[in-house]
Parts: structure tokens; C-alpha cells; sequence
């Protein structure tokens, strides 16, 4: 495993100190690492906490900040945190508006989050996001997994709490933004969760993994390696018929941690002649390395149907660490 | 009997703990390679609150312990082997019988069911919990026939497609491995009757 | 080779396609790929162009807008651009009050650059970066590279520009921001240059070059890899042996492209602990993938020594596709 | 003697596409892995360009030759081949003797030296077309000694420090690997000596 680490036990805690130390005019860190809040609260705004494993930075960390997140718990890689880091979290940013959880809907995440809301005994809802299409959905099923589309419904839900809206509202608005937006992934190659010291699965040098999630878990096929145009022809496909809309839209390039930014621009350009194809049009746009899966090579596309309003909360001033704009 | 609830921990955690990467291998398969770092990160932390745990009666140490699991854990296994000890403390009598066992591992598989949104077959620990809990209710459970119905269990999560858990994502691919949560839980039963057995 | 691509020899053109659809409320290319320019010029600004091999993505169409460059050149990968490219943008963003050329230290940069200034029959100044202490410094030979540096020259003299600044004065501002920064690098994999097909240079798994510039280049030695702290006491010493200041710093750490940002946040921990034992004090920050090397893992850490002008012209708003504030 | 500059001019295109490779590999070793890739991005734009390249007299046809290289290869190899082949097309009479060729070459590597700030010893191109044009214009040169000296002089550059472009920054490191542009002007003439003894 070649990685830029010291001890693997300390990575987390490590990197959350320089996250912190870089980001300070933005953040703060509670205590024993259980969370990164707000370094300004704003009151009578109801509080927007998200977290998860560790292992996709920026997310959620670097969405801390005016105009999106209150605060984050980072988990151990890969794993959900604890209900002990929600309840204290919660505690820190909780300025008597409720606490809106937004949660990616994996049963690990789920559940302490569950646990969390039962233990913290004040106003919370929760959001769930599993904008993954490669993950076959039914009622009897864990259904979809989150992941990018996370990112959208933060940003949105965080610029309606910045303008004053209650918990109940910026509930029903997370929800209809998740409803509103579709992710598919791909992987090249396997992450090295640092724990564990090997890749997580073993990948032949002409094969990639169609539909993988952001655990380096295996996704649901395993098939040759493909060419742009044909990885963002499936992808596309996945998502549009799934989505059934037409129509303008956010469309959003992710990287998973190992890609260069010369192929994310490609696929942008490959899929967005795809999504054409479609009839959806790309209004908006991001492109970047933002819901990682460590070291992995491969990227997912997103793409969020856009009304006025959705748009109207992801054009709205935002100054986090990994999102900045309008301040 | 009197359960020799401290020995019966430090078996089950040293087990677990050097069980990680085992544990690990099987989650690579078909999760997120953690499995075993969670519950290794688990049981020591249980192990380093002893002192405080048995300070405590038997089912608040229990409770205590399953508190531990969910601050400790996270992931999926966090909240499930957790209320798992939780609902055992709550459960448990002071001196139980076999079957107060199985009454108590019943409702925490209940418990856990609850919590999990999943049910027997789904591929996850539950399905060597909820065999488990049946049979020793059944009234007609010995050391060995537990132990036995334990591995056997966790090795028929095999054949099974998931429909909990992160393995489904995988959909038919879960299909040919064990579940790593069916494998922990295997592993404690089997430290459990190690011990009431006289093995170490 | 595993890559998001198509056709090997379309991967410039279709990944600056993707860039310019994405980013297009922001720039616009020129003609045949030449250059990427501001979509909105300012009559009687000073017109900032850079260029150089493509492969550093976002560097350095990444950083055209308001208050970075007019144009950037991007040559074929790790290959400087030619001479017409700069000359068709100097022509297409010179509103009247001359052009600067900012160009990374590499001869085959500089002596482009230089053909296209003589052939440009325009007035043109050039700033040369050479922040890269791996490398020895002497009158007889190439000199320094210029690495990670480059972006911090083009911060501070864009936001001047904006200003108003004329040609001498920015020209003066570049040499001396880039005097006041000290860059150094690490690489944990070599990059694989599309049109090749394969690693630059083999690798083994316990090994690291230090010292390793942008392009896929073995660096000045091999090690035997080692942990972020002894990577960072490495890194820091070079840079503060050689700038031989105290005081208040900016403080970038640049992934290289194949590098999460869990690693860069850590690395930001290790060398921020290195740097206050030289009496440096990062009172700025900036960390992530921004002049890169293709899909290279590792990351280098670069250095400018802050003075009242040089951190007004950082803390300046930006609004390019790679680096956004105030704006 | 009237130099059949298209015979020459295709040769040596022909040469170093077909050598990408081994540039590019010797590129890899202590450049950036590019030599092969943009000598042959150059000479085929050359290729494609011919038409319109002779349809000019000779000097100019050079000079063409020259600015399309400038044009198309970029990196240090470009501006250098470029000012080679314009100083070539700028210097070459119509019907040049040894001796004017030699002059010529001259001429160009100090164009090259200028343009390059680079001179004889820096393990670089120079290093091979330097000796070349100093023996052509000794008076002394035949075909087989100009081509034994440009291979000689390629191979020189084997055990030479880079002081001057990519390799520099490698320091004693460069040390041990062959020049890809030294071999690169090998190459060339090679090419030009095998068509004016009439090999194609
Ligand atoms: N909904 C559920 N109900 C019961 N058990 C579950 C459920 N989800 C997951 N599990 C169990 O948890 C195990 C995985 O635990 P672990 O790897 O520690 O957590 P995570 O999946 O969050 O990484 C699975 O193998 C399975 O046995
Ligand atoms: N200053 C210089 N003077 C003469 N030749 C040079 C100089 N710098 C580089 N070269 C030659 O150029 C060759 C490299 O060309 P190429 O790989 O195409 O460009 P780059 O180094 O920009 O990638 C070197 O092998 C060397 O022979
Ligand atoms: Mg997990
Ligand atoms: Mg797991
Ligand atoms: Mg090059
Ligand atoms: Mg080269």
C-alpha cells in the first residue's frame, strides 16, 4: 500500500487536524473528533448535520459552512459513525430551530442515525438520499444506495435553511430533491481502504466494474474495459430511463479520488452528447472530485432535474471548503 | 446456571479480535472490507472498559457492553450486535435456564429485526441468530448441537442471494460467499459454548 | 493503461470540449483548440497569458477569469504548446495595454514562448517560474523547474492586473511573488502519458521518488517509501533551507492527480508541524489537486512568504473554473 | 550537386516515425516520455503539408519545412528542429558543395546554441549535429564518416551529465542513458547520408 500516512491507526484523526488547521476561518473541530461544525452559527436556522464514513472527502466535511452543512461526523473509512458523534454534534449547532439529518441511505448510516434521532431527545427529521440507479430498487431490498447526489441536496436544502425555512419544509425539499436526481457510477480500479492495506478487490487490467458504489465495493457487473463514449452511453441510458424526464438539468462529473481531471472533462463531454440524446440539457454544471471513494480510479455522473427552485438553491452563495461560490 | 459473564467476554473478544481479518476478507467479498476492523475496534474497546462494566449487576453490564458496541462500532454491525447485548441485559434473568437463553436471544433477534428492517434469510446475521435463538427454545438444545447448528448456519448463508446489508447491492453476485455478519455471529456462539463447555 | 477515454489521440480536444461546455459562462475556446480565453475581457487590462503541456489539469485553463489569466495555451500532453497557439490568443485577448506571458521554466516553454513573443509584433513581457528546489540552481544549467508555484504568480498578478497595474509593474509583481516561493515534490507512482500507453518509469511497491517534478520525470532519488512526517521534515527543510525567511507564509498542498484528499489534509497536518520548527507560519491555505501530473500519486507542498501586497493580491476575488472566491 | 530534397525529405520523415518509439522510449528514461511522440506529430504534419511545401523553390521549401515543425511538434524539439530547418533553407545555396553543406549545418547550430542557450557537452541534440557540421566543413567528410560520426557521436552522449534541458533535472542521474534528441539528429543523418549514396 503506498499512501502519504504516518501510523494507518491515527490517518483519520490526522487528517481531520489538517483539514481543520487549513479550513479554520471556516470550521471548527468538537471534541475527540466527533464532528466538524460551523465556526459561525447562525440563529433561529434550523441546522443541517450529514456524515458517514470517512473515505469520500470532501464529502461531508468540506461541506461545512454558509450555505450548506452545520456540521458533519466523519466515521472510521468507510463506516458510518457513531450515535455518540450525531447527539454531540446536534448539541454544538442545534440553535433551537431542529436539526435536519441528511443521511445516505446505506443500513449502517441508517441505523446510527436512527439511534441517534431516539437518543437526542430534540426536533429532528431525516432526509434520505439513494440516488444510485445501478442498485436494483424494491420495497423488500435495503433499495439504493447514496452517493453524489448527496452533494445536490445539501447544497440546495442548505441555501433554503439560510433563507429561513423551517424543518418541515427543508424535509419535504430534501426529499423532492433527492427524488429529482439519479447517479451512476464506474470503476477502473479498487480503493486501499489504509486499514485493511490491500485493495479492496482485485481487477484485471482490461476489465472495470459497472455500477460500483463509493466502498470500493464490487459493482453489479464486472465487464471489459469500454471506451468513454460507451461507459457514458450505458451510464446516461441507466439514469434517463430511470428518471423519465426531459428538460433542464444540474449534470454533475464526479471523480473518485484517483481520476485526473482531463478524463472527468471527457466524460463530461461524452455523456452530456448522451444526455442530449435525451432530451435533457445540462444548465448547470460541476465537475470535480467531490464524493470520493479514497484512492479509487473511475467516476460517477449525476444528474438532477432542475425547477425554479432547485435552481435557484444551488445558485445561492455557498462558502464551504470544497464549494465556494457568490462570497 | 450462573453465566461466567466475565470470562465469557474475554473469550468472545479475543475471539473477534482474532478473527479481524477473516472477518475483513469475507467483507471485501461482497461489502466494504470492514467488518473486522469494526468489530475488532468493538470488542477493545469493551475490553478496555471492564473495569467499569463489571462494576455493574450482570444485565447492566450486559447493557453496558452493548452501549459500547454502538459508540464504538459503527457501520451496520455497530447497532445491531448492540442492541444485541442491550436487549440480552434487559432480558436476561439473574441465573438463567436454557431456555430463559433462548427467550432472550429470541427478542433480541426481534430486536434487531426491528432495527434493521430485515428478516431470516435475507443473508445476514440473522441468519445464524434467529436458528440459534429458535433451537434453544426448542428446549431440546445441547453444547454441541448449538455449536454445531451455528457453523452450519452461517456456512448455508453461502448458497443465499441478499436482500439486506450491503451485499445487495451486489444482487445475484452476493450469491457464493458468506455473509461476514453470519460469520461474527458463528464465531461468538461458538466462544459462548467454548466456555460454558470448560474450554478456554 | 486505464483511462476514461476514447481514441488516444482526441483525448486533448475532447477533454477541453467537456471543460469549455462545462465552464462556459466562464470562457470560450479559440479556434482549433488553440486557446482557452476569458469570456468577458476588460479594455485596457493588461492581458495575462500562460500556457504550457497539457496533463497539469486544472493548470492552466483552470485559471482563466476574472482575476487570473486572459488565455491559456494547452500544448499536447507534458509537451509545450507552439508558438501560433500563444500567438492567436495574445491576438484575441491584447486589449491595448500589452500581454504578459507567464511560463513554467522548461526550455521547451520558454523557447515557444519566446518564438511566439518575437513573431507576435506586440508588447510582451514574459514572467518565468522556477519554484522547485529539487532541483540544483546554477548559472550554467536549465535552472529550476517551475512546479505548483505557478499557480500562486498567477493569483497574485491576475488580481493586480485587475486592478490596472500596466505591463512593467506586473511583470516586476511575477518575478518577485515567484522569488518568494519554494516548491518541492513527491511522487508514490509514476503517471501514464496517454499516447504511451504505459508508466513512465517502473516503481516497486516500497519505493518513492523524491523530488520529482510535474511530468511524469524520475526525481533526483529513489527512497525507500517512508511516512508523511519524514516525507514532510524532507520536503520542508529543502524549501526553508533555500528561502532562508520566517514569518507569515501562504501554505498550498497540490495533489498530483491520483492522490484523495484524506492524504493532501494529512500531509497538510505533517508539514504545517515541520514548518513552524523554521519559523513559518501558514496564515493562508490552500490544498488540492491544482497543477498536476496526470494520475501520479503523491503530492508536493510549495511556499510563498507573505508581505501586504502579495496576501491582498491572494485574498483578491477570483472566478475562474478552478478557483473561486469573493465572487 | 542538386540535393533531392523530397527523396530526403521523405526518408528522413519516414525514419523518425517509424523510430517514435524508440525516442519515446528514451525519452522515458530521463525525459518525459514525449520525443517520439512529437518528432512524429511533426513530420507527419510535414507529410501533409508537402504540396504546398514544394511548390516553393528549395531555400523556401526548407524554410517551410522548418516553420511546420515550429508549428506542430512543440516541447524543446520543436523550436529547435524548427530554427534548424529554417537556417538550412536561409543558408543553403542552390546547388550546394560538401563544404556549403557543412557551412549551413554550422550556421544553424549556432542559431540552435542561441535559440537553445545551450552548447557542445550538454548532452542534447547539439552534441551530435555539432561534430557533424564542424567534420562536413573540415573537407574531409565522406558519406560513411558522417554517418559513423553521428552514431559515434549519439552514443557520446551516453555517459555525459545533462546540463541543459529535461534530463538536467535529474542531475547525475542523466548519467548512463542516451540523448533521445542526440539520437534523434542521428536519425536524420542517417537518413540523408543513405539517400545521397543512393539507399532508399
Ligand atoms: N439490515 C440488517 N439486518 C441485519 N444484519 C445486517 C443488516 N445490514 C447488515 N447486516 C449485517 O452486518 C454485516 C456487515 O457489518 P459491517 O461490515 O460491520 O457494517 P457495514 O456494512 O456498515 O460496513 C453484514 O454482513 C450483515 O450480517
Ligand atoms: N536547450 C537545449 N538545447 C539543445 N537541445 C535541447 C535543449 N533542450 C532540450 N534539447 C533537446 O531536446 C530533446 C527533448 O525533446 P522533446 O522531448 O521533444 O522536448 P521536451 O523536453 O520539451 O519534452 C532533448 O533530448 C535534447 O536533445
Ligand atoms: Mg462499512
Ligand atoms: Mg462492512
Ligand atoms: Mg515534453
Ligand atoms: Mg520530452
Amino acid at each position: 500500500m503506498k499512501k502519504l500516512i504516518n501510523d494507518v491507526s491515527n490517518v483519520l484523526t490526522e487528517s481531520l487536524d489538517g483539514f481543520v488547521a487549513a479550513h479554520g476561518d471556516i470550521i471548527t473541530l468538537g471534541a475527540e473528533h466527533k464532528f466538524v461544525q460551523r465556526r459561525v452559527l447562525k440563529p433561529g436556522k434550523v441546522a443541517l448535520l450529514s456524515g458517514g464514513g470517512s473515505g469520500h472527502e470532501p464529502l461531508h466535511a468540506g461541506f461545512v459552512g454558509h450555505g450548506m452543512l452545520d456540521a458533519a461526523c466523519p466515521g472510521q473509512v468507510f463506516t458510518s459513525p457513531t450515535p455518540d458523534q450525531m447527539i454531540a454534534a446536534a448539541e454544538a449547532v442545534d440553535t433551537g430551530a431542529g436539526v435536519l439529518f441528511i443521511v445516505k441511505n446505506y443500513e449502517g448510516d441508517v441505523m446510527n442515525f436512527d439511534m441517534a434521532r431516539e437518543m437526542a431527545g430534540r426536533d429532528i427529521e431525516t432526509v434520505i438520499t439513494d440516488d444510485d440507479v445501478a442498485v436494483e430498487n424494491s420495497l423488500y431490498t435495503t433499495g439504493r444506495r447514496g452517493v453524489a447526489g448527496t452533494l445536490v441536496v445539501e447544497k440546495v436544502v442548505g441555501a433554503a435553511a439560510e433563507q429561513g425555512a423551517d424543518l418541515r419544509a427543508l424535509k419535504q425539499l430534501g426529499d423532492r430533491v433527492n427524488r429529482a436526481t439519479r447517479s451512476m457510477g464506474v470503476a477502473l480500479t479498487s480503493c486501499t481502504v489504509p486499514a485493511a492495506g490491500k485493495p479492496t478487490f482485485d481487477m484485471g487490467p482490461t476489465e472495470m466494474e459497472m455500477g460500483v458504489g463509493i466502498h470500493g465495493e464490487p459493482g453489479r457487473r464486472r465487464v471489459a474495459l469500454r471506451s468513454a463514449d460507451e461507459i457514458a452511453e450505458e451510464m446516461v441510458a441507466a439514469i434517463a430511463g430511470d428518471l423519465k424526464a426531459k428538460g433542464n438539468a444540474l449534470f454533475f462529473v464526479n471523480g473518485f479520488g484517483g481520476t485526473p481531471a482531463m478524463e472527468l472533462y471527457l466524460m463530461y463531454n461524452a455523456a452530456a452528447a448522451q444526455l442530449a440524446k435525451h432530451g435533457i440539457t445540462p444548465v448547470r454544471s460541476l465537475v470535480g472530485s467531490y464524493v470520493t471513494s479514497l484512492d479509487m480510479a473511475g467516476c460517477s455522473i449525476t444528474v438532477t432535474m432542475l425547477d425554479d427552485e432547485i435552481t435557484k438553491g444551488w445558485d445561492a452563495p455557498v462558502h464551504t471548503p470544497a464549494l465556494r461560490w457568490g462570497l | 446456571m450462573a453465566l461466567p459473564l466475565e470470562t465469557l467476554l474475554d473469550t468472545v473478544s479475543a475471539r473477534i479480535i482474532s478473527a479481524a481479518d477473516e472477518l475483513t476478507a469475507l467483507d471485501s467479498a461482497i461489502g466494504d472490507a470492514d467488518h473486522g476492523l469494526n468489530m475488532k475496534r468493538g470488542f477493545e474497546a469493551v475490553q478496555a472498559d471492564k473495569a467499569g462494566i463489571f462494576a455493574k449487576p450482570p444485565g447492566e453490564a450486559l447493557k453496558a457492553v452493548g452501549m459500547t458496541l454502538v459508540m464504538k462500532v459503527g457501520g451496520a454491525s455497530g447497532p445491531l450486535y448492540g442492541t444485541l447485548f442491550m436487549t440480552l441485559g434487559k432480558e436476561l434473568p439473574e441465573n438463567p435456564s436454557v431456555a430463559d437463553l433462548g427467550r432472550a436471544l429470541q427478542a433480541s433477534v426481534t430486536a434487531l429485526k426491528a432495527r434493521g428492517k430485515a428478516d431470516i434469510g435475507n443473508k445476514t446475521m440473522l441468519d445464524v441468530l434467529g436458528p440459534v435463538a429458535a433451537h434453544l427454545e426448542s428446549g431440546s438444545a445441547s453444547i454441541e448441537s448449538v455449536r454445531a447448528l451455528a457453523t452450519e448456519s452461517a456456512k448455508a448463508t453461502i448458497p443465499m442471494k441478499a436482500i439486506r446489508g450491503r451485499a445487495s447491492f451486489l444482487g445475484d453476485r452476493s450469491i457464493g460467499h458468506m455473509d461476514p455478519g453470519a460469520r461474527s455471529s458463528e464465531i461468538m456462539i461458538t466462544a459462548v459454548c467454548d466456555v460454558l463447555e470448560g474450554k478456554p
